[in-house]
C-alpha cells in the first residue's frame, strides 16, 4: 500500500528568520510503521512534524506522502491522509462542543450529517470519549482533552497519524491509557516526544534528531539502550531502562 | 501573509534589535528624538518637492548598514504596507492634472509629481520607523519614553504588550494551524469559527493575565513597576544627535540636489 | 484605516499627537486615582490579545474574501474606556514600529481615530446606553454592534479629514468620504458582529469577567455622558483652533519658511487656479479656504488649471533630476561601502 | 525554626463556581523537608499551592506559614518567604529582558542598585544562566526559561520554595539538570508533579492528593512503592522502578 508512505528526501527548512531549523533531513517510512522522533529541545521535531501534512513547505528537498508529492496544490489533499496532533490540547479544541469539534473536520471534508454523526461516534468511541460529547472543551481534563484531541484528528480517518509531545501534562493513568489506545491503532504513527519511555512502548522505530539533521535511525530498542547515542543529543536512558 | 509569516516577521525584526553594533548602543532617547525630527523634516516638504527629498535617504541608509541591518527585509516591508499611501495617492494624477515642463519636449502633470513625492516620503518615514525599532529594541523605545516623560503606567503596560505578544502570538499561530488542518481549504474559516477562536483566545489570555499577575505578586509587587536606571547619555549619542540635525537642517533648508544638479550641467555644458 | 506619515503635514501631525499625547496622559491620571493591581498586566496581556486576534483572518460572510478586526470595541468592554485606550494606544504604537502600519508621525492620527472614537464616545454614548445594565443578551449584542459601527464611521471620517487638512492628496472631499464611509459601514457590521459574539461567548463561559468590569471597576460608571461631551467639545475646539491657526498662518506647517528661505512659495497657486465661480462655493464649503480643497463639483475645465502652475521652471526640473540622481549613488555607494569595508 | 514551617489545619476551598477544589486538607512541614505532592489531574494541587503564599485564601480552615497566620494582612510578608515557581514558566518571566525580570523582586523588596546586580547576578549564576541576562525571555529555550524562572524566585531569598510541575516539556537532560540544581538547595521545598521519577530524586517526603483531600502521607519510598495506593490515585510506579 503505498499510499501509506511518508518519504523525506533531503528536506531543508529555514524560518523566515534565518532559523535553521531541518538541514538537510531523508527518511522513509512505510505503512503500518509506528516511528519515534527523539532529540533535545529546538532539534527541529515539531518542524518537522508540520511538515508532514503540508503546514510548512519544504525550502529545499521533497516531501513525498502517499503517492503525492507536497506542493501547494497537493496539500490540501494532503492534510486528508495526515491527521496532526499538537502538543496542547487546548490549542485544538476550538468548537463549543466536543461532539461539534469532532464533527469539524468530516464536515469540511463535505460529508452529510448522519455519515458526520458515524464518524463522530466511531471516533469518540475509539478514545472512550462517547460520553462526553455535549461537554464544552474547558470543562475537560488534561486527559479528556488529550483523547477529544486524537478523536477529532482520528475522525477524518487519516492514513497517518503524527504526533507532538501526546502526553505532557497527563497524569501516569491518563498517559497508559493513551500509550494503550495508540498501540490499538493499526495507522501509521509518528510521535515526537520526550518522554522514552512511551516511545519504547509505542514505536518500533526511532529516529534522532540533532540540530535539525538525522543522526540515528533504527530499531527502537537498539536506540533507546545506546547510551552515547543519547546523551549526545540530551537524551538519556528511558527511565524505566534506568535500574536504581 | 499567512499568520505564520506575520509572526515570523515581527519575530526577526525582533531579534535585529538585540545585535550589538553602533547603533544599537546609542541611547534609545537620542535615536527616539532624532527620529522623530527626521519624519517631521520630511513631511514638512511641500506636496510637489522630489529632488530635495532625495538627500534624506542618507539616514536610514546609514543606519541600516553600520547596524547590520538586511536592506531587503526592510525594503519588503515597506512594499508591503504601501497600499494604503498607494490608493490615496493614486487620485493624485487623475485629479491634479496642471502641466509641468520637465525639459523641452517632456511634461507629467502635477499629480503624478506630488504622487511621487508621496510615495518617497513614504518609504522614507516608513523604513526609519522601522530601523528605529531593529536598532533600539522595543523595550528601549519604550524606556526612552518613559524617561522623556510619558506617564510610566502607560510605559509599563506597553512593557507587557511587548512581552506578551510573542507568547500569545505563538499560542494563537497552534490555534491557526489548528483550524486550517481540518479545514480543507476555506470551508473552515467561516466567522463563526472565528468569533469562537477569538472566544477561546479571549479567556485563555485572561487567566494567563491573572497567573502573570500572581507571579508579580508572589515577588512583592504592590502597584509600582520597578524600573532600573540603565541609560547614561554619553558625548557618541549627542555628537549622533547634533550631526543628524545640523544634517536635517542643512538638506531642509538648502537646495542642495539642485545646486548640485546646476553645477554638474554647468560643468557638461 | 491607519492614516499613513505621507499623506500627513507636520501641523496635522502634531497637533494630534499633542491630542492624542494628552488623551493618553488623561486616562492615567484617571486610571491612576483607582487603579487595580491587577489592571496594569491586564491591559498589557489584553493588549498583545487584540494584537495576535488582529492576525487571524477569517471569510467575510458573502464576499468570500478575508478579513480581520480592529477589536477595540472588545477591549473597552472588559476594560473600561480608560485602560482600554491606553491598550488600544499601545497596539497601535506597536503596528507602527513593527509593521509600519501608518508610521510613527500618523501615530497620533490613529490613535486617535482607533482609541478616542470607541473608548469615549461609542462606548460611554452607545454601548453603555443600548447594553443598560449588561443582563440581557440581546441588548448587548445590538449594543455591540451599533457602538463598533458608529465607532468606525466617526474613525473613518476623521481618516478623511486628517487627510484633506494635510492637503496632500488631491482626492476631493465628497469623493473620499463617499469612498471611506461606506467601506467603513461595511466593516463596522462584519467587525460588530464579531464583536457581538465574542462578547456573548464570554458572557456565556466566563460571565464573572464581564461583571467584573461592570461593577468591580468604578471606571465605567465614573464616565458621566455629561463629562464627555464636555471634554470633547474642548478638544475639538482646540484642535480645530490649532489647525485653523497653522492652515491660515502656516500654508503647509514648515512650508511659510521656507518660502522665506528659497522664496519659492507653492501654494498661493492652487487658489488661484479654481474659477472665481468655484472660489464662492469654496469659501462656504471649506472651512479652510487657503487650503482650497477641491470642490468635488468639476464643470470647470481642467486646462483652466494648466497655465495655473508656474511652481517648478523647466531649468530647476532637470536640475532636480540630475542632482537626484547624483545624491542617490552617492548614497548607495556610501551604504556599499561601509558593507564592503566591514567585511 | 520554626518560621520555615508551612502548615495546613483543615483546610477547604471552594472556586467560585462552586467546584470545591480542597476539602479538609491537614499537614505540617518542617524546615529544610523537602516534600512531593502527587495525585492524578484536577485533584487539587495547584490549587494548594496557590494558598501556599496566599494568593487563594481559605475558604475555611487556617494555613500558617512559620510564626504567621495567613490572612489579608499578612499575605504580603507571608510572600516574600514563599517562592512560588509555577507550571508555564511564560507566565513568570513577564519583564522584558531576563536581568530586569531576575531583578523585580528585589527592586520591589526596596534594595538599592548595588544590592540588587549582587543579587541578580548570585541567582543567574546558581542556576548557570548568567550570560542570558540581557536576553528578552522570548529568545529563551524551554530549558533555559524554567531555569531563569526558579532565578527569579531564587533572588527573592524565600525560605520556602514551591514550584508545579517543573520539568514539564523539558527534554531529558534539561529535566536531570534541574532534578540536580534542586537537589542542591537547602531551602523547604514543595514539588507538585506528575512525574514520581523527578518526585522520588528530589523528595524525602510524598503526600498523596485525591479530590483535594490527603489520602497518604509519608517517607517518599513507602508512598512511590506502594502499588495500590498508586493506582487508586491514578497514578504507577515510577518508571524508573517498573522493570521490565
Ligand atoms: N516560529 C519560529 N520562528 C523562528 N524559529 C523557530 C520558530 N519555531 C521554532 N524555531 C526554531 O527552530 C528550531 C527547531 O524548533 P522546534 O520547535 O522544531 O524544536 P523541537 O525539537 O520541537 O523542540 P521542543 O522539544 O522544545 O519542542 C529551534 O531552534 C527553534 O528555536
Ligand atoms: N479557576 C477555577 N475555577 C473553577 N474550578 C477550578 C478552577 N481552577 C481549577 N478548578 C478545579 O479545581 C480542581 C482542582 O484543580 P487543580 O488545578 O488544583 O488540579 P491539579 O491537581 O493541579 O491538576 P493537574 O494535574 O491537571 O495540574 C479541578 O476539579 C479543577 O477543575
Ligand atoms: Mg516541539
Ligand atoms: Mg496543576
Amino acid at each position: 500500500m503505498s499510499h501509506h508512505i511518508v518519504e523525506f528526501k533531503n528536506v531543508s527548512f529555514l524560518y523566515p528568520d534565518g532559523t535553521e531549523a531541518l538541514r538537510d533531513i531523508s527518511f522513509r517510512i512505510t505503512h503500518g510503521e509506528s516511528v519515534g522522533i527523539i532529540g533535545a529541545n529546538g532539534a527541529g521535531k515539531s518542524t518537522l512534524l508540520l511538515h508532514i501534512n503540508g503546514y510548512l513547505m519544504p525550502t529545499s528537498g521533497t516531501v513525498n506522502i502517499g503517492d503525492l508529492y507536497l506542493t501547494r496544490q497537493t496539500r490540501q489533499e494532503i492534510r486528508r491522509k495526515v491527521g496532526v496532533v499538537f502538543q496542547n490540547p487546548d490549542d485544538q479544541l476550538f468548537m463549543p462542543t466536543v461532539y461539534e469539534d469532532v464533527a469539524f473536520g468530516p464536515l469540511n471534508l463535505g460529508m452529510d450529517e448522519t455519515a458526520v454523526r458515524e464518524r463522530v461516534e466511531y471516533a469518540l468511541n475509539l478514545v472512550s470519549g462517547l460520553e462526553l460529547q455535549n461537554k464544552p472543551p474547558h470543562h475537560l481534563s488534561c486527559g479528556q482533552k488529550s483523547a477529544v484531541a486524537i478523536a477529532s484528528v482520528i475522525a477524518v480517518e487519516p492514513d497517518i497519524l503524527a504526533m507532538d509531545e501526546p502526553a505532557a501534562n497527563l497524569d501516569p493513568r491518563s498517559r497508559r491509557l493513551l500509550i494503550n489506545l495508540l498501540k490499538t491503532f493499526e495507522h501509521s504513527k509518528i510521535i515526537a516526544s520526550h518522554d522514552l519511555d512511551l516511545i519504547m512502548d509505542v514505536c518500533h522505530r526511532c529516529i534522532v534528531i540533532k540540530e535539525g539533521t538525522v543522526v540515528a535511525d533504527g530499531p527502537v530498542m537498539e536506540i533507546l539502550t545506546n547510551k552515547k547515542l543519547l546523551e549526545e543529543n540530551h537524551l538519556e536512558l528511558p527511565l524505566s531502562l534506568q535500574r536504581r | 501573509m499567512t499568520f505564520d509569516e506575520k509572526y515570523y516577521n515581527i519575530g526577526f525584526l525582533d531579534q535585529l534589535a538585540y545585535k550589538n553594533t553602533f547603533v544599537h548602543r546609542l541611547d534609545p532617547r537620542a535615536k527616539l528624538i532624532v527620529t522623530l525630527l527626521f519624519l517631521f523634516t520630511v513631511v514638512s516638504f511641500s506636496k510637489y518637492e522630489i529632488a530635495a527629498l532625495l538627500p534624506f535617504f542618507l539616514y536610514p541608509m546609514l543606519l541600516m548598514t553600520i547596524g547590520e541591518i538586511p536592506f531587503m527585509f526592510i525594503f519588503k516591508k515597506v512594499v508591503f504596507v504601501s497600499p494604503f499611501a498607494v490608493f490615496i495617492g493614486i487620485f493624485n494624477p487623475l485629479l491634479d492634472s496642471g502641466q509641468v515642463f520637465i525639459f523641452s519636449g517632456l511634461t507629467i502633470s502635477a499629480g503624478w509629481l506630488s504622487f511621487f513625492s508621496i510615495l518617497i516620503k513614504f518609504t522614507l518615514t516608513v523604513s526609519t520607523a522601522l530601523l528605529l525599532v531593529a536598532t533600539t529594541s522595543f523595550p528601549g523605545v519604550c524606556h526612552a519614553l518613559r524617561q522623556l516623560g510619558v506617564p510610566s503606567l502607560f510605559v509599563s503596560q506597553l512593557l507587557f504588550l511587548y512581552r506578551y505578544i510573542f507568547v500569545l502570538m505563538e499560542e494563537t499561530m497552534c490555534i491557526v494551524r489548528a483550524r486550517n488542518m481540518r479545514s480543507y481549504g476555506e470551508r473552515g474559516k467561516d466567522i463563526r469559527i472565528f468569533v469562537r477562536i477569538v472566544g477561546i483566545l479571549f479567556i485563555r489570555t485572561v487567566e494567563r493575565a491573572e497567573r502573570i499577575y500572581y507571579a508579580m505578586l508572589s515577588r512583592g509587587f504592590q502597584g509600582d513597576m520597578p524600573s532600573l536606571k540603565r541609560f547614561h547619555i554619553k558625548t557618541g549619542d549627542i555628537v549622533f544627535a547634533l550631526s543628524v540635525a545640523v544634517f536635517l537642517y542643512f538638506f531642509r533648508f538648502y537646495p542642495a540636489t539642485q545646486i548640485l544638479g546646476r553645477f554638474v550641467q554647468g560643468v557638461f555644458s | 484605516m491607519h492614516m499613513a506619515d505621507a499623506l500627513l503635514s507636520p501641523a496635522v501631525g502634531a497637533t494630534m499627537w499633542a491630542g492624542s499625547m494628552a488623551a493618553i496622559g488623561y486616562s492615567c491620571k484617571k486610571l491612576k486615582e483607582n487603579i487595580d493591581n491587577k489592571t496594569i498586566p491586564l491591559m498589557g496581556i489584553m493588549g498583545a490579545f487584540i494584537f495576535a486576534a488582529q492576525m487571524i483572518n477569517f471569510t467575510i460572510p458573502g464576499t468570500g474574501s478575508s478579513g480581520h478586526i480592529g477589536g477595540g470595541m472588545i477591549l473597552t468592554v472588559i476594560l473600561g474606556p480608560y485602560a482600554a485606550f491606553l491598550a488600544i494606544a499601545s497596539v497601535l504604537m506597536v503596528q507602527a514600529l513593527f509593521f509600519a502600519d501608518g508610521g510613527l508621525l500618523a501615530l497620533g492620527c490613529n490613535i486617535w481615530n482607533m482609541g478616542i472614537f470607541p473608548c469615549f464616545i461609542a462606548y460611554p454614548l452607545i454601548y453603555k446606553l443600548i447594553a443598560g445594565d449588561g443582563k440581557n443578551a440581546r441588548r448587548i449584542s445590538i449594543a455591540a454592534i451599533v457602538s463598533v459601527l458608529i465607532a468606525l464611521q466617526l474613525g473613518a471620517f476623521s481618516v478623511v479629514l486628517e487627510t484633506l487638512l494635510s492637503g496632500k492628496s488631491e482626492l476631493p472631499f465628497g469623493t473620499f468620504v463617499l469612498l471611506m464611509q461606506p467601506i467603513h459601514l461595511a466593516i463596522g457590521l462584519v467587525e460588530g458582529i464579531i464583536t457581538a459574539g465574542i462578547i456573548s461567548y464570554v458572557k456565556k463561559v466566563r460571565p464573572e469577567i464581564l461583571q467584573a468590569s461592570n461593577t468591580l471597576r468604578p471606571l465605567d460608571a465614573g464616565i458621566s455622558i455629561k463629562n464627555v461631551l464636555v471634554v470633547l467639545v474642548i478638544l475639538a475646539v482646540i484642535t480645530g483652533g490649532a489647525l485653523s491657526w497653522f492652515a491660515s498662518t502656516h500654508p503647509d506647517g514648515l512650508e511659510w519658511s521656507i518660502e522665506k528661505v528659497t522664496g519659492k512659495g507653492e501654494l498661493e497657486e492652487a487658489t488661484q487656479g479654481i474659477a472665481p465661480a468655484l472660489k464662492d462655493i469654496q469659501e462656504k464649503t471649506a472651512f479652510l479656504p487657503d487650503y482650497g480643497f477641491k470642490p468635488a463639483v468639476k464643470e470647470e475645465p481642467k486646462e483652466n488649471e494648466a497655465p495655473a502652475w508656474p511652481g517648478i521652471e523647466a531649468g530647476t526640473s532637470v536640475a532636480g533630476i540630475v542632482g537626484g540622481a547624483i545624491v542617490l549613488m552617492f548614497i548607495l555607494f556610501i551604504g556599499f561601502g561601509i558593507r564592503l569595508f566591514k567585511k
